[in-house]
């Protein structure tokens, strides 16, 4: 078990009904912790062409997470 | 060049001011204005919600992206945030270059880049319903 | 839709002031300026001379192709006459459309038809020699 | 014999050396009242992608003038 402080923006704040979760998981992956939120959030869904961030950076869905990571979930852009 | 994102309606006069080169005999520059329809539905307004710091950053690798690909001298960008009225600018682009080709494609590219990959949202607000997250599958419970 | 030729170095600001459409999601707007070289030779300034009367109406028709061709809610252009510094705006043209596609595509095609089909011309004052009337295969005797 | 006012601009008036000139002669299209002026002003010549107007109106070279025409040459174009 590791604790990853997740964060959602835009949609997904409004999905989840929270700007921000700490999860105790065992979960490996970007998508595993979506997976685990998906089962604290009833409404929280993936729209195609969601983004993800790991401690500021852009990342992938596989990307591994580790104790103490911090993991942004952005619902799909739409600038300009 | 300079990417930036800035709280309220823009003024393109002021975004551009930058851009001066006596090299340079074309400015190209694209405003983004909130328009009162999108997709059949009546608007009345809308807010813009940015991750500020990968917004930024992304902003500035499409700006070297278009620096790279095309012999422009100077490029920047501003995208709004928080509530804009119909008619208030949201983004403002402007590319600078020694001739208008260069200037009109790299301009347009930069636009659309900036809309397809900066983490940007967009939250409308509609005559006939709850505001919704642009581009989102489902529509929000308000 | 409005042509028009102006004394002196324009403001973009000014020249796109009446495009406002609440329809609209986006303005193109192309500024031609005086630059400090052409063609290898070193610019100092110059000055443009049109046919007044005949500009403005074949400028008027340019824009009515252009509103013909892309759907367009507005596009204005003035070209300045007269003696211009290095820096200068020249010529400007402003689109506005609902979407930025017709207002690229648009602005594009004004410009292009802008300096290949209005009576105006330019003289361009260089470093090392005598002023040339550009376009014109002979050195003007000055 | 006819009159033509003539009216010559940018380049064209300095390898003309003036602005206008009226011209009393048997041309009978633009193309031949530019040949009359290349016998008055010797340093005249006709760049490529010349334009011609008759009467304010854009004109081709085998517009046919008639007596009290006005006949504007213009010079290559270079706007912007």
């Amino acid at each position: 078990m590791h604790s990853i402080q997740v964060r959602f923006f835009a949609a997904f704040r409004e999905f989840a009904g929270t700007d921000a979760v700490l999860l105790e998981t065992d979960a490996e992956t970007v998508d595993d912790v979506f997976e685990a939120c998906l089962q604290q959030f009833p409404r929280l869904f993936r729209p195609e062409a969601s983004l993800v961030a790991v401690n500021e950076k852009m990342a992938d869905w596989s990307t591994a997470v580790r104790n103490g990571d911090e993991v942004l979930f952005f619902p799909p852009v739409a600038g300009g | 060049m300079k990417m930036a994102i800035q709280q309220g309606g823009l003024d393109m006069a002021a975004v551009t001011a930058s851009l001066q080169d006596d090299r340079c005999g074309a400015a190209v520059v694209f405003e983004g204005r909130v328009r009162n329809h999108n997709e059949g539905r009546d608007v009345t307004g809308l807010e813009y919600e940015a991750h500020e710091p990968l917004a930024v950053s992304e902003g500035e690798v499409v700006l070297a992206e278009a620096a790279r690909r095309w012999p422009i001298r100077d490029a920047v960008c501003v995208h709004a945030v928080g509530t804009l009225e119909i008619g208030a600018v949201a983004v403002v682009v402007g590319v600078i270059g020694d001739h208008r080709g260069e200037a009109f494609e790299a301009a347009r590219f930069i636009i659309d880049e900036i809309k397809a990959r900066l983490p940007i949202w967009k939250r409308e607000h509609y005559v006939d319903g709850p505001a919704e997250w642009v581009n989102c599958q489902r529509p929000v419970i308000d």
